[in-house]
């Protein structure tokens, strides 16, 4: 991969006079995640950092950059959310140079602070051929690149970024992947209506309403003027009632409905870990269902929910 | 108030106002008898609703959410109903991942001279509301008492 | 019931709304009293100190007193319709209940104050936190100087307090002048910018201070027309509106740097505030 | 203080089950993927592996808390006379927090100079505090996200809390630091551990000496405070930030919190609940005004709170002590040291960039 | 705010089955309900005075009266609540006797869900503001589009009262359906008589702008301020020059072209004028049939031309008209008799639709008013005529009744007795609607003074004989099987409607029925209104009708259109969807799904927000449901006050 990330550096380095800002990725705080990078300097080119640590979606940065020509670095999911935006005129595509590149799957850090038992005790993490070795206070290990990955990887359809400008590296198909994890829908499914009820309730229990999810989300526009924190209108109140949290969450699932392109960064984000991404799987799957569509393919397209057609063919109304 | 224990349970129903509600006049004026637990909420258009009142009104404690609003091609604002219908076929997705059980809620559309067939559809959903029982509630109780018992 | 308020810094004092004057077409005031006897007599309060109104289920926000404290009967507080709780309270009446949470905030140096003349310099609403100090002053004449006060709205039915405006402008140990922005062909006083019309009027910066509020815009030229005046930033005093939340100084809303609006201030004066962080 | 008890590691659940009985007690449990602060129950049993999750400050400020009740009445006789009741809800829950960290309980320390300021007491978290034990276990392992001895704490300290609880191979080692704490101490049926103070006290020495060294960051308030007006610096420090909530809400020492009400017909109470000082609404005026309307404003007001105004205010103490919450569960990984140190570094001139 | 609440007893028809008492009593209990009574007739003058007392007694801000459905009486109670100084949007309603007293027999019930509805209105009003109806002033110009008779007649009416109009025909000629007929039912009178003089005050109005062969293209704006852009086809003939001599088309070789004026019976040249009393009698070319355009060689008709008015190379143009009213009168189509294959229309030459037996019958038709069967000529002696071909049978999708056909068939019999005093007609029929003025003697008239036999049942086949037509069919009243030979068989096409209304309705953001009949506003109350303000309905293009309901209505939409246009300024529906700058980010989602194009993006501050056209909401609140910040607000329907509906009914 060195050399995909020298190319990389020196695409931006050539198109970095003509741009306000290229949001990259450099190395983070710990060695099992990388962080945004804002480059606005030549200087700042060397930090650039691309491997499977590179798990954030840049895109959501975009809309609050509007009216600046920047740059940014996608990998294939990434840049469905790119799709995404444009389709729905929130960035503009002539002031957008997007980096494209090919990946295999980005790690969690979370599940692999859990496979290797470090905690937050690392030393240092590197990554070589297909493995990342860890040493920690607890010792020194690897673990395999591809047990590591984050969930959605296990369901990628597009591992190269398109929209694009200028593609680094080689194209290539998605990352061959066995033994999907479960999804907590898959999880759901199992259980009965009380059950289900009864799970949401004891997990929004534990949401501490950071909104980090809401503020991570790519296509959560609204950010600053979000009706979850306002009294007009009052959706919902300010309480910590699971209740209150549950009905956020199905807001935000609603407000995404037909946009969100299950990017993941509501569950990355979220601080204790809650699985977030759930309702808009399920409301994906029934928008692919009725509408055979899914988001972030084709920015010329419109969202299914902002259409609609006299005659659904996959709508089966009751008779009464 | 609240309905009436033991007999009723908690039904809404979001009607538009230029089809259903006259719908469910036209019942009335024909003395159509129907259950009394349905209490209805009229909005200009099914296009007026979010699907969110209808989670809003479960969360809320409702056991059945009722939209009716102009058959397709009779709204009065001409398109309403065609997006409503979208955004309440994928509301139908996400009550179950909630875990409330999708049959407690239903739209359909009813004219404002379908008299006959608003009794129906009223007859119909209630029994099937009183088929599922109360809505589950939350183990943490209501809002107000949860705040007042901030003991932690 | 209101067991302890003053020692619990969120429990208001519970008052009862006696009088609603329309004063424009989204500008209401309020006189309200305390329902303890008790606590109405002991309330003391300096000229420019703000409370809290809270209506019970929407919520609570700021307004200076705008009555002076030697007039007691009631505590006055004028409201401009803007968001939520002040539509709210917009919609209550006479004999309804509120909630008082006062005095909070820093007063006018009414104090240092004395013997020196006094220019005010009041725009729209930004009337309100003047009236206290202009009535307080009134009541206490022979301790200040010259009084001048130039009042502006943007049109002469915008302007509130017009029932007070006939005297204040009738008497002779004070000298008013009013203005707006649109005249109109009934309009007997002066049409043209608050700023613009102070120049005119031109008060002397000799012994004197000015004390202005009014939409941010408005005092950003008045002080500037001040500055051309001769006046220097000691001797002009404001009063911010900020959103304040707790108004003891905690829930982190209305600190500039490490000042607390809703404690050092409201009332700074020009000096001070340049002093201040720039992020108004 | 002096007393000193000690407790078998294997007989800590049930001591804690025993205190149960008489006043809520507040320890961490693993529940999902995070750990929090939640009510004791022996059968979840307690994690005391590292640092929570969520810091234990809701056992102080929880994260709603209805300050007052009211209740709009009706008579029957006269329905135009609208009467209103309003009634105040004071805690009233001793309370033991076990499992804080040394971090954790400095925390408290940050808090109690706002919200017990001599004259002006916030009646709800002082007769929380009051009735409040805190007993808080020395760090053994600081993570690499722990930054306590740069800010002016250590994984040892006992600054904030009533118990100092140091961990000596099968025993937990009880020593009394406030009075409050003495006196519970005295309460329980422990076995006295007097001569055992030494050998803890050498124990969190050691551990304190292990803990790599870093740059204090006790300078800072000057440096972040010559820096308001160096916008470039906060643009460049906030850019990545996503004005989300995770490290205000998970952090021991802030304290921002909305009011509001929220009420059912003609009752309802007023409910005091987290705020972030990094949300756009969180500043936003009813005029439309907000004086701190963009992410770098409010990222330079976060850490000029914490490193400059509040040290301002409180003889040079840092309202940061270091826990690295902040950094471990950003969903950017920003990291508020390297803020700092960079703050510290700044030089204007240069105009150097500010990634961070 | 200080709430009246006002429970009816209806007499008894709500206080029946509802403790109207007791239902007053609980809505004291709700939040800022000052006053609440029950009285015997809310809408009687002394239950408004009731209401008017109280409100200067208690106050009152706003009230609610609980009492029949607000379709009945919400307008009365307006301006109840208007006369005793109130704001008129200060006003809710609660439904208790269509919704509650009428359908619940369980007294307690209905007693404790009427207070449920009263307390949701009262949560609704608390969350009411003063709306005051904003002023647009509006553009007297009328459009018609459709000249048929409806159309004709609206068209004249509208003119007669002074207005402007433009009247927009698809075809070259107006006249409609009507100039095709013959003879009219149940007077007989000839039909371009009573026409014709019509058709020429069209062409003679200064105050009539006439575009035919023209087709609407889009419709933007809105009541009083329609942008209406109008195709003008091309007709190959510059009609400025055009004199209508005809000479073009005594020249053009074309002479087998397709003759869409009579029904396809008889052929016409490319270049033509339809008719002789066209308006405007003017020639147009037939693309499709003309050499010059199909083969470029010909230029006959240039020749011939004394106007030099022939142009090959004229285009389409699309003209702008600014209108502030537009009235529908587009008519309807004829059954496509094909489609029932056991008649044999289409296959059997002698097998002819009623219209295209009108235009045998007509003097001025291809046959000179001579009836002969198309297939050879002759005079056909026993000639059946089938009913309800395309009318009444659901198989079809055509379950209506299209009403004017029973009465045309018996009118083409008593003329084929005076054309063929020898001739015989047999008419097959399933029931006889006749219920206008002298309709039913006429057909008696038929039956009785001109012979012609009515069997009761349907054909079940016709099959060619001979050179005649053998028809098999029942006879329902005397049960037994019937064949009759005939020459010729007149199908009574049924009337469906017309080619591309649906897309025009969409132009007109108006609604149509499934079978692409237009709606009006209401069935009773407003039959020629639509539910988008400013456009009007006449004539057959909201269902079938003959001449006279026709005309009326043409003449019903003038009269609501000069009634529209006496004032000078419309006043707006206050009830529409607002925008909160501050909260707007323009991302435009509302605009995408406004049904009306009422909203727009614009610049404030350097940042895009949306914007509401007031006077072209109409009020559905689509676009509320589509702003995920709840930055765009319908009036009296906000969130809030949806969700304080929603609270109310599920405490928690």
């Amino acid at each position: 991969m060195g050399s995909q990330l020298e190319d990389l550096k020196t695409a931006i380095r050539q198109a970095l006079p003509d741009l306000d800002v290229v949001i990259a990725w450099a190395a983070g705080p710990d060695g099992l995640a990388h962080t945004p990078l804002f480059i606005t300097s030549e200087s700042d080119v060397d930090l650039v950092q691309w491997d499977p640590r590179c798990s954030q979606n840049l895109a959501g940065y975009l809309p609050g950059l509007r009216g600046k020509k920047v740059g940014i670095v996608a990998k294939g999911c990434d840049a469905r959310s790119i799709t995404e935006l444009l389709q729905e005129k929130l960035i503009d595509r002539e002031q957008l140079t997007v980096f494209g590149l090919h990946c295999q799957g980005a790690l969690d850090p979370e599940k692999i602070a859990a496979m290797a038992d470090c905690g937050r005790y690392v030393r240092s993490a590197e990554i070589n051929g297909g493995e990342l070795k860890i040493v920690s206070s607890k010792g020194a290990c690897a673990i395999s690149l591809e047990n590591g990955l984050l969930a959605k990887c296990f369901r990628c359809t597009g591992a190269d970024a398109q929209p694009c400008d200028q593609f680094i590296g080689e194209h290539g198909a998605p990352p061959v992947l066995k033994d999907a994890p479960a999804t907590t829908l898959d999880r759901l499914e199992a259980m009965s209506m009380e059950e289900r009820f009864q799970f949401w309730e004891e997990q929004m229990g534990q949401c501490i309403r950071c909104y980090a999810c809401r503020s991570a989300c790519p296509l959560c526009v609204c950010q600053d003027h979000c009706a979850a924190q306002s009294r007009e209108p009052h959706w919902v109140d300010q309480t910590d009632h699971p209740r209150e949290k549950l009905m956020f969450q199905a807001m935000h699932a609603l407000h995404t409905a037909g946009r969100c392109t299950e990017c993941g960064e509501c569950e990355r984000a979220c601080p204790v870990g809650l699985p977030i991404m759930t309702m808009k799987q399920a409301l994906n799957r029934q928008i692919k269902a009725l509408f055979d569509y899914e988001a972030g393919l084709d920015s010329e397209k419109t969202p299914p929910l902002f259409q609609f057609r006299e005659n659904e063919e996959h709508i089966k109304e009751r008779k009464w | 108030m609240s309905v009436l224990e033991g007999k009723e349970l908690r039904i809404i129903g979001f009607l538009c106002n230029w089809c259903s509600y006259g719908g469910a006049d036209t019942a009335g004026v024909g003395r159509f008898t129907q259950p009394t637990d349905l209490r209805i909420i009229k909005l200009p258009c099914t296009g007026r609703i979010n699907p969110l009142f209808v989670v809003r009104a479960f969360l809320n404690g409702a056991d059945g959410v009722l939209v009716s609003g102009c058959h397709p091609r009779d709204c009065h604002y001409t398109a309403g109903n065609f997006y409503a219908r979208r955004r309440l076929e994928v509301l139908r997705s996400l009550l179950p991942v909630m875990g409330i059980e999708p049959a407690r809620f239903e739209y359909t559309w009813v004219s404002a001279s379908e008299g006959q067939r608003w009794r129906t559809v009223v007859q119909k959903f209630t029994e099937q509301i009183h088929g599922l029982g109360p809505i589950p509630a939350f183990k943490s109780g209501t809002c107000l008492e949860a705040c007042l018992g901030t003991a932690i | 019931m209101s067991e302890n308020p003053g020692t619990n810094l969120y429990l208001p004092f519970m008052a009862t709304i006696q009088e609603v004057v329309r004063e424009t077409q989204n500008i209401k005031t309020f006189r309200v009293t305390l329902n303890d006897p008790e606590q109405m007599r002991n309330f003391r309060f300096a000229p420019g100190q703000v409370g809290q109104l809270s209506v019970f289920g929407v919520g609570e926000s700021t307004f200076v007193i705008n009555s002076p404290p030697t007039r007691m009967e009631y505590l006055q507080f004028s409201v401009m319709r803007v968001g939520e709780l002040t539509t709210r309270l917009h919609k209550l009446r006479k004999g309804d209940q509120i909630g008082v949470r006062a005095p909070l905030g820093n007063s006018f140096p009414f104090e240092d104050m004395k013997g020196k003349n006094v220019v005010f310099v009041g725009g729209g609403i930004g009337m309100a936190p003047l009236r206290t100090l202009l009535l307080y002053m009134l009541d206490n004449r022979t301790d200040y100087g010259d009084i001048t006060l130039l009042y502006g709205a943007r049109s002469p039915s915008d302007m509130a307090f017009s029932y007070e405006l006939p005297d204040w402008l009738a008497r002779k140990d004070m000298s008013t002048v009013l203005t707006v922005d649109n005249g109109t062909p009934d309009w007997a006083h002066k049409v043209g910018l608050i700023p613009n019309v102070l120049k005119e009027m031109n008060p002397s910066p000799e012994n004197s201070v000015a004390v202005t509020c009014g939409p941010p815009i408005m005092i950003k030229f008045t002080i500037q027309a001040l500055h051309a005046l001769g006046f220097q930033d000691e001797q002009i005093i404001t009063t911010l509106e900020k959103r304040m939340k707790c108004g003891v100084g905690i829930c982190g809303r209305c600190n500039i740097g490490s000042k607390y609006v809703c404690q050092d201030g409201p009332v700074f004066t020009y000096a001070q505030l340049r002093e201040l962080p720039n992020e108004l | 203080m002096g007393a000193a008890r000690c407790i078998k590691k294997d007989a800590l659940l049930t001591w804690l089950e025993e205190v149960g009985k008489s006043r809520l007690v507040l320890a961490p449990r693993a529940q999902g993927k995070s750990t929090a602060f939640l009510p004791f129950d022996p059968a979840k049993g307690i994690s005391l592996s590292g640092l929570a999750t969520s810091s234990p400050k809701q056992a102080l400020i929880p994260r709603h808390e209805a300050l007052l009740e009211f209740r709009y009445t009706k008579t029957d006789q006269v329905p135009a006379q609208t009467g209103l009741a309003v009634r105040e809800l004071i805690p009233n829950q001793p309370t033991l927090v076990f499992g804080a960290r040394p971090c954790d309980a400095r925390g408290f320390t940050v808090l109690d100079r706002v919200y017990d300021a001599g004259a002006k007491r916030d009646v709800y978290y002082c007769a929380r505090r009051d009735k409040t034990i805190v007993a808080t276990v020395a760090c053994t392992e600081p993570a690499d996200t722990c930054f306590c001895n740069r800010v002016g704490g250590g994984p040892g300290d006992s600054a904030g809390s009533d118990i100092l609880v140091t961990e000596l191979d099968q025993l937990y080692v009880l020593e009394a630091v406030t009075q409050r704490g003495e006196a519970f101490l005295l309460e329980q049926k422990l076995p006295d551990a007097t001569e055992l103070a030494d050998k803890a006290q050498a124990a969190r020495a050691a551990v304190r000496a292990a803990m790599p060294e870093g740059d204090s960051l006790l300078g800072a308030p000057d440096k972040v405070g010559a820096l308001f007006d160096e916008m470039p610096f906060w643009d460049g420090v906030a850019a990545k930030c996503l004005s989300c909530g995770a490290c205000s809400y998970l952090c021991p020492t802030c304290y921002c919190f909305n009011i509001t009400d929220e009420s059912k017909g003609g009752q309802g109470v007023r409910v005091r609940t987290w705020d972030n000082c990094m949300s756009f609404q969180f500043t936003l005026e009813g005029s439309g005004h907000n004086p701190r309307a963009t992410k770098s404003q409010r990222m330079r007001n976060r850490v000029g709170h914490k490193f400059c105004y509040y040290p301002t205010l409180h003889d040079g103490a840092l309202s940061c002590v270091g826990c690295g919450r902040c950094i471990a569960h950003c969903p950017v990984s920003m990291d508020i040291r390297r803020i700092v140190s960079k703050a510290l570094t700044y030089e204007k001139a240069a105009k150097e960039h500010s990634n961070v | 705010m200080n709430i009246g609440v006002f429970v009816c007893h209806c007499g008894s028809n709500i206080a029946g089955t509802v403790d109207t008492v007791a239902v007053a009593k609980a809505a004291l209990a709700y939040p800022e309900v000052v006053f609440a009574t029950d009285t015997m007739y809310a809408c009687s003058e002394p239950g408004q005075a009731g209401i008017i007392e109280a409100v200067q007694k208690y106050e009152l801000d706003g009230v609610v009266v609980a009492s029949c459905t607000p379709r009945m009486h919400e307008a009365t109670f307006r301006r109840t609540v208007e006369r005793a100084g109130l704001n008129r949007y200060m006003f809710e309603m609660a439904n208790i006797r269509e919704h509650v007293s009428w359908i619940g027999k369980d007294k307690d019930a209905n007693t404790n869900k009427a207070a449920e509805l009263v307390h949701i209105a009262v949560e609704k009003l608390r969350r009411n503001t003063e709306l005051t109806a904003g002023e647009f002033t509006i553009n007297k110009r009328v459009m018609v589009i459709g000249g048929g008779v409806a159309g004709i007649q609206a068209a004249l009416d509208c003119a007669d009262g002074g207005l402007e109009v433009v009247l927009v025909e698809r075809e070259p000629s107006i006249g409609g359906k009507m100039s095709k007929l013959d003879k009219t039912f149940p007077t007989v009178d000839c039909s371009s008589c009573i026409l014709g003089p019509r058709m020429v005050d069209i062409a003679q109005n200064p105050n009539i702008t006439l575009y035919t062969l023209s087709e609407v293209e889009s419709v933007d704006g809105f009541v009083g301020n329609f942008d209406v852009k109008v195709r003008r086809k091309a007709a190959y003939v510059d009609w400025t020059l055009c004199t209508g001599c005809g000479e073009c088309a005594a020249k053009c070789p074309s002479k087998k072209t397709p003759d869409r004026f009579n029904e396809f019976i008889g052929k016409t040249t490319a270049i033509n004028i339809p008719f002789p009393q066209a308006i405007p009698k003017k020639a147009s070319i037939n693309a499709a049939a003309c050499l010059m355009l199909t083969k470029g060689k010909c230029g006959a008709c240039v020749k011939a031309c004394p106007a030099g008015a022939i142009q090959f190379k004229q285009e389409d143009e699309i003209v702008t008209e600014q209108v502030g009213a537009v009235i529908v009168a587009t008519g309807y189509d004829l059954f496509d008799f094909t489609q029932y294959g056991e008649y044999g229309g289409g296959r059997y030459p002698d097998v002819i639709t009623s219209m295209q037996y009108e235009r045998l019958l007509s003097a001025s038709g291809p046959t000179e008013g001579h009836i002969k069967r198309p297939s050879d000529g002759k005079e056909p002696k026993d000639i059946v005529f089938i009913q309800c071909v395309g009318s009444r049978d659901k198989s079809i999708g055509r379950p209506y009744c299209s009403g004017f056909c029973c009465m045309y068939t018996a009118k083409q019999t008593i003329l084929t007795k005076d054309h063929l005093p020898e001739s015989q007609s047999y008419v097959f029929y399933m029931d006889i609607r006749s219920p206008g003025k002298g309709y039913d003697e006429f057909i008696r008239r038929a039956m009785e003074e001109y012979g012609a036999r009515y069997i009761r049942g349907r054909v079940s086949a016709i099959q060619p004989k001979n050179g005649r037509y053998l028809i098999k069919g029942v006879n329902t009243l005397m049960g037994d099987q019937v064949e009759i030979e005939a020459d010729l068989v007149v199908l009574a096409v049924g009337a469906e409607a017309a080619k591309g209304a649906p897309q025009l309705a969409e132009k007109l953001r108006i609604s149509y029925d499934t079978y692409g009949f237009y709606m009006e506003g209401h069935p009773k109350l407003k039959p020629v209104e639509t539910n988008t303000a400013g456009i009007y309905l006449a004539g057959s293009c909201q269902g079938p009708k003959d001449i006279p309901s026709s005309v009326a209505q043409g003449g019903a939409a003038a009269s609501k259109v000069l009634g529209l246009f006496s004032k000078d300024k419309l006043a707006s529906d206050p009830q529409v969807s607002s925008v909160s700058l501050q909260r707007c980010i323009g991302c435009a989602k509302c605009q995408s799904v406004c049904p009306f194009g009422a909203i727009e993006m614009t610049q404030f501050r350097g940042m895009t927000k949306a914007s509401v056209i007031a006077t072209v909401c109409q009020g559905c609140g689509n676009c509320t449901s589509a702003c995920p910040q709840g930055a765009i607000q319908l009036s009296h329907f906000t969130d809030n006050q949806i969700l304080a509906e929603v609270h109310a009914l599920c405490p928690y």
